[in-house]
């Protein structure tokens, strides 16, 4: 098949550029805060003791049995991810050896690596397409901090100005052995989740105007 | 007379876009792919995803300083960066580096070889599709690897382990015999590695006479290291330009006819027995003596210019610095090995299918860290 | 129309012995629904588990061992995390076929297993066209991922999907013809009647029929190397790609359980199925099916994938025509000395199929390099 | 032992083929004017005795009056190298003219430097901002960029 080279595609590569630099400004505007962790109010739960029911409990296992990974490794770190799913320290003894290459079926997020404006859109994006409940660890200094990079232009102070992070692993690379216990206090988060709402928290019809 | 393209029915290109997250694009590589069916007609790369801007950082950092960020560049083989950067510097300087620091560095340059070959070894049959067994049992090595450089500097995967002038610290006394025992135990491993390949029938129909790259636009593209001497380029900085110590040994500069991904397969592999031949040899010259010279830690190289190249496990990595007498480098440009390296691709993958496109590309071997800086 | 006529329609029912069971059909039928699909989801339960240890081991790592004793239970937690996702229809899906799609593929592999005999006619029913009703119904399966691949809106998913249609029609050809074989030789398509009749196992008798069987089988239900349409490394999670939550859990367990149609179809027609000695037969059966689950695993660990071209190729002129002379070989063998002992055809079909795929290996090569299109 | 030549050498040659191109002769390095920057590398990479035809590397400096965009070309076959450098006297819109027609490796290399230190290549196929996106302020590598 004879393709001409000046032959317009959906969009000509220029028009990609532009509508690609007009959304990395875009998601560079809009990321100055940091976002909160969304589960914060977890260790608020605990403290009240409130006793988890045996759903909760085999849900909250199920989901932090099995965490499966998206793939989302952009620098450095990932080989210390990779180490840390190769033979010696065995990430797969948690269930963690598949790597969902499609975000869509993922559960967790680790960012392995510096996190750039132009990369910043599609961490957001890989974290929009994941599937609630979805959890993200931040890996290394550059994923808390921008660390090393901070002072660059080019680079994301953390990854919690464009996605909420749930767990953090300090070190420029984070040992292996840090990210199976980063893994693990996950874990443990995941285990105060509560999935099934209370009663009294379910809109009541009969109540009108009051949650 | 009709030709079976003029039967064939009339079919419209469509825009894959591959990357930046994906399995297989070693990083954040993202390539705009007009494929006709699976037929790849064109490539655009799109570079970026990972740029941190590392030559402006040197800017604002002292030549020690600097260190550090080297190790990010090319992050499976840090300890070739840091020598590289560490010889323009000294080149910059006129500092004369002792002779058992000498040796310390090529031991580290050419460990990092090794285990820079076995992941790319390694990934390159994982994106051939052998789903991660070949990646493990090449990660399995490394790990051993990466366990002498944890001895010697206590990190994993960023060493900062070489200094201008020398290294950070002498090796520990348990150094050389773990080397002993590491290179008898890699001399079986290679030939394990390289078996998977050689009597795979599927793997030899995979890589053989796919994504050819010709000696001349090679040159051209100034494609340099295994890639290069796959095509049949006899050009190794280690013995064309010799630099450090690397006169001394005795070593074979491997290269092929063919230049397709079964040569670069078999390139790697034969330069991780040329390597473990130099490690034979150095582990027995390491001499005693100081491993730094009398180095001040604010370095003031006079103004000038200088540039340093190695070869890196990956081709030729350079550092091209510029003093003006200060405490920082005025420019430090690093000649990106994986980058030049990434000129032939769109050569190479015209007309192959998706699923040689990304086996083509990860014969190339190549860094994020490096391509984007 | 005469076909409609009770008259004509009413001695092929009858063929079929109503089970002398109280209520005849209706317990019948009632029992056996219930018995398959618990069987099913407990067998790909045990075989997702037996996959993932197993390929742990082969990649000298451990595997899943956390989760319950042993990490038996590591199965459970993913399917009851996956199945309360959340789930996700893209905007630009065709939303019907987008939801319609897994159920098209879940369903037919479910009826595949109504004629599996588990042990002596037990069986939802006992079809005497059993094995042609399998190679029909396994097929519809290719409809839901094509739905899911078109669907979708998805690039990836899209070729994934293509890729899929092409490898099934192709391969269904040499299937059949291996299957054929196993008809001629058995003199009937009834699955129960086959492996009554199975004094030896066909695997010896039909030896050849054996392998292009199980090839076939394995790019049919895309198990690696034939794993084209959800080629990790290429097309990210292919015909899949834009499944989550129970969606995704359908498609995964269509995966596993087509796997474990094909071994138990395997087993039937060439392992004897549910015969053996001391054990219960349904326990053989559970365990034949399991081995030859289990070659599936470690193909998938061992071997790279092959690529599109190459994967056609293969059917086409390597498996047909050997498929073409076996079923030829067999048919004289049958016609022209009916009453010779078995145990002479076994010695003779393995040395038949030694010397073809030595030869047929010599003509034909995967297409190493470029095939033109 | 890759030998740099020295300016001496070939500047002789290359004033005799091209008289006024040549600007000033360094030590190890040769200063084109960048209108003729195009001939005397085509000379250098095809000419009988030269052949260089390696290029490995394209950098530019800012050294606020001037860029100076340095170019180091190899012979593969006699092993030798000679560095190239040509000035853009303007801070406004420096150009230079491009050599991806001459060595295909300097493709990427020239869209890096026009995307960080902002100097147009003349003749380039596809010059547009390889690291930075497309409405980035300014050029990184510039001494003036200020963040």
């Amino acid at each position: 098949m004879e393709i001409s080279s000046d032959k317009d595609y959906i969009y000509t590569s220029s028009e990609l550029d532009y509508q690609e630099g007009q959304l990395i400004e875009e998601v560079k505007a809009s990321s100055r805060e940091s976002i909160q962790d969304p589960d914060a109010w977890l260790d608020e739960e605990l403290k009240r003791n409130i006793l988890l029911t045996s759903v909760d409990w085999v849900l909250d296992w199920a989901r932090r049995s099995s965490l499966w990974t998206a793939i989302c490794f952009p620098a450095c770190c990932a080989f210390e991810f990779i180490a840390a799913e190769g033979p010696r320290f065995d990430m797969s003894r948690f269930g963690m050896e598949i790597l969902r290459a499609s975000p869509r079926q993922a559960d967790l997020m680790i960012t392995a690596g510096t996190l750039t404006w132009k990369m910043a859109p599609n961490v957001r994006r890989i974290y929009n397409q994941m599937p609630d409940p979805k959890w993200v660890i931040a890996m290394g200094a550059c994923g808390i901090s921008g660390g090393i990079f901070r002072s660059s232009y080019n680079v994301v102070p953390g990854y919690n100005k464009i996605v909420p992070v749930d767990v953090y692993v300090p070190g420029c690379p984070p040992r292996p052995e840090a990210l199976i216990y980063a893994v693990q206090m996950l874990q443990k988060k995941i285990a105060k989740a509560k999935v099934v709402p209370d009663l009294s928290e379910l809109p009541n019809p009969l109540r009108k105007g009051k949650k | 007379m009709t030709t079976t393209r003029e039967l064939t029915l009339k079919t419209e290109p469509f825009v894959l876009n591959i990357g930046p997250v994906h399995p297989s694009t070693h990083g954040v590589y993202r390539m705009r792919c007009t494929l006709d069916g699976e037929v790849v007609v064109d490539i655009e790369p799109v570079f970026g995803y990972l740029h941190r801007g590392i030559e402006k950082l040197a800017e604002e950092r002292t030549y020690t300083g600097f260190i550090p960020l080297t190790d990010r560049l090319d992050y499976i083989s840090p300890m070739s960066n840091n020598l590289g950067y560490c010889m323009a510097v000294e080149k910059l300087a006129g500092i004369k580096v002792p002779e058992r620091a000498e040796y310390i560095r090529v031991i580290m340059a050419e460990l990092q070889r090794l285990a820079n070959h076995c992941i790319a070894v390694g990934s390159m049959l994982n994106d051939a599709g052998a789903y991660f067994t070949p990646f493990m049992y090449t990660f399995r090595e490394r790990e051993r690897i990466v366990d002498l450089f944890d001895m010697v500097c206590g990190q994993r995967l960023t060493y900062n382990y070489m200094r201008i002038g020398g290294v950070s610290q002498d090796i520990p006394g348990e150094f050389l015999p773990a080397l002993h025992k590491l290179v008898d135990r890699l001399t079986i491993f290679i030939e394990e590695y390289e078996n998977l390949l050689k009597l795979n029938e599927i793997l030899l129909a995979r890589a053989k006479g796919v994504g050819i790259l010709e000696k001349d636009t090679a040159i051209n593209c100034g494609i340099s290291g295994p890639v290069a001497r796959a095509s049949g380029i006899k050009w190794d900085i280690r013995r064309n330009d010799p630099y450090s110590i690397y006169d001394r040994f005795e070593f074979d500069i491997p290269t092929c006819e063919n230049g397709d991904c079964y040569d670069r397969y078999r390139v790697r592999i034969e330069e991780m027995r040329q390597s473990l031949r130099i490690l034979q040899q150095a582990m027995k010259q390491v001499p005693k003596g100081p491993v730094k010279a009398d180095v001040p830690h604010l370095i003031r190289p006079p103004a000038g210019e200088a540039y340093a190249h190695i070869e890196a496990p990956k081709g030729e990595l350079g550092y091209y610095i510029v003093s003006d007498n200060s405490i920082a480098p005025y420019r430090c440009h690093i000649r990106p090995t994986s980058l030049i390296n990434l000129a032939a691709l769109r050569q190479m993958v015209k007309g192959w299918k998706v699923a040689d496109l990304i086996i083509i590309f990860g014969s190339i071997d190549i860094t994020m860290g490096e391509v984007d800086r | 129309m005469a076909i409609f006529d009770s008259a004509l329609i009413q001695p092929l029912a009858m063929q079929v012995t109503p089970p002398d069971w109280p209520g005849g059909y209706w317990w019948h039928w009632l029992f056996f629904t219930v018995a398959i699909i618990a069987f099913v989801l407990i067998m790909v339960m045990g075989a997702i588990y037996l996959e993932r240890r197993g390929m742990g081991r082969m990649q000298s790592r451990l595997g899943p061992n956390r989760t319950g004793p042993f990490g038996l239970l590591q199965p459970v937690a993913d399917a009851v995390k996956v199945l309360l996702k959340e789930n996700i229809v893209p905007t630009t899906a065709d939303k019907i076929v987008h939801w319609l799609a897994p159920v098209v593929a879940f369903a037919p592999v479910l009826v595949i297993f109504a004629v599996v005999p588990f042990q002596n006619g037990a069986m939802l029913a006992d079809l005497n066209i059993g094995i042609l009703y399998v190679v029909a119904v396994s097929s519809i399966a290719t409809v839901g991922v094509f739905m899911a691949g078109w669907g979708s809106g998805n690039k990836y998913s899209l070729l994934g999907a293509m890729r899929n249609v092409a490898a099934v029609v192709s391969y269904e050809i040499p299937m059949v013809l291996a299957i054929v074989g196993v008809v001629i030789v058995s003199g009937s398509l009834s699955m129960n009647q086959i492996v009554t009749g199975q004094d030896i196992p066909y695997i010896l008798v039909q030896p050849l029929g054996f392998l292009i069987f199980f090839i076939a089988a394995c790019a049919e239900i895309n198990r690696s190397p034939f794993d084209l349409m959800e080629a990790d490394s290429e097309l990210t999670a292919g015909f899949h790609t834009e499944y989550s939550g129970m969606k995704f859990a359908m498609f995964y367990l269509v995966e596993y359980a087509e796997a474990i149609a094909m071994s138990a179809i395997i087993a039937t027609l060439f392992l004897s199925g549910w015969r053996g000695p001391w054990l219960p037969p349904w326990l053989w059966f559970i365990i034949k099916t399991f081995v030859v689950f289990f070659v599936m695993v470690w193909t998938r660990t061992t071997l790279p994938r092959v690529r599109i071209d190459q994967l056609m190729g293969l059917a086409w002129k390597f498996l047909f025509p050997l498929a073409l002379i076996n079923l030829f070989v067999t048919a004289i063998q049958v016609v022209v000395w009916p009453d010779i002992s078995q145990w002479i055809f076994v010695i003779v079909n393995i040395a038949i199929a030694a010397v073809l795929i030595l030869l047929w290996s010599k003509f034909f090569k995967l297409g190493q390099g470029r095939v033109e299109v | 032992m890759t030998v740099a030549i020295s300016a001496k050498e070939i500047i002789s040659q290359l004033n005799t083929k091209f008289p006024g191109a040549i600007e000033e002769a360094g030590a190890d390095s040769v200063l084109v004017k960048s209108d003729s920057l195009l001939a005397v590398a085509e000379y250098l990479k095809t000419a009988e005795g030269f052949k260089f035809e390696y290029l490995n590397y394209i950098t530019a400096v800012d050294y606020y009056s001037y860029f100076e965009v340095v170019y180091q070309i190899t012979s593969l076959e006699s092993n030798r190298s000679v560095v190239l450098k040509a000035r853009s006297y303007t801070r406004d819109n420096p150009t230079v003219p491009s050599v991806t027609g001459l060595w295909q490796g300097a493709d990427f290399q020239e869209r890096e430097i026009y995307d960080l230190m902002g100097i147009t290549f003349e003749g380039h196929p596809n010059l547009k901002r390889i690291f930075l996106w497309d409405g980035f302020p300014g050029y990184p590598l510039r001494k003036d960029f200020n963040q």
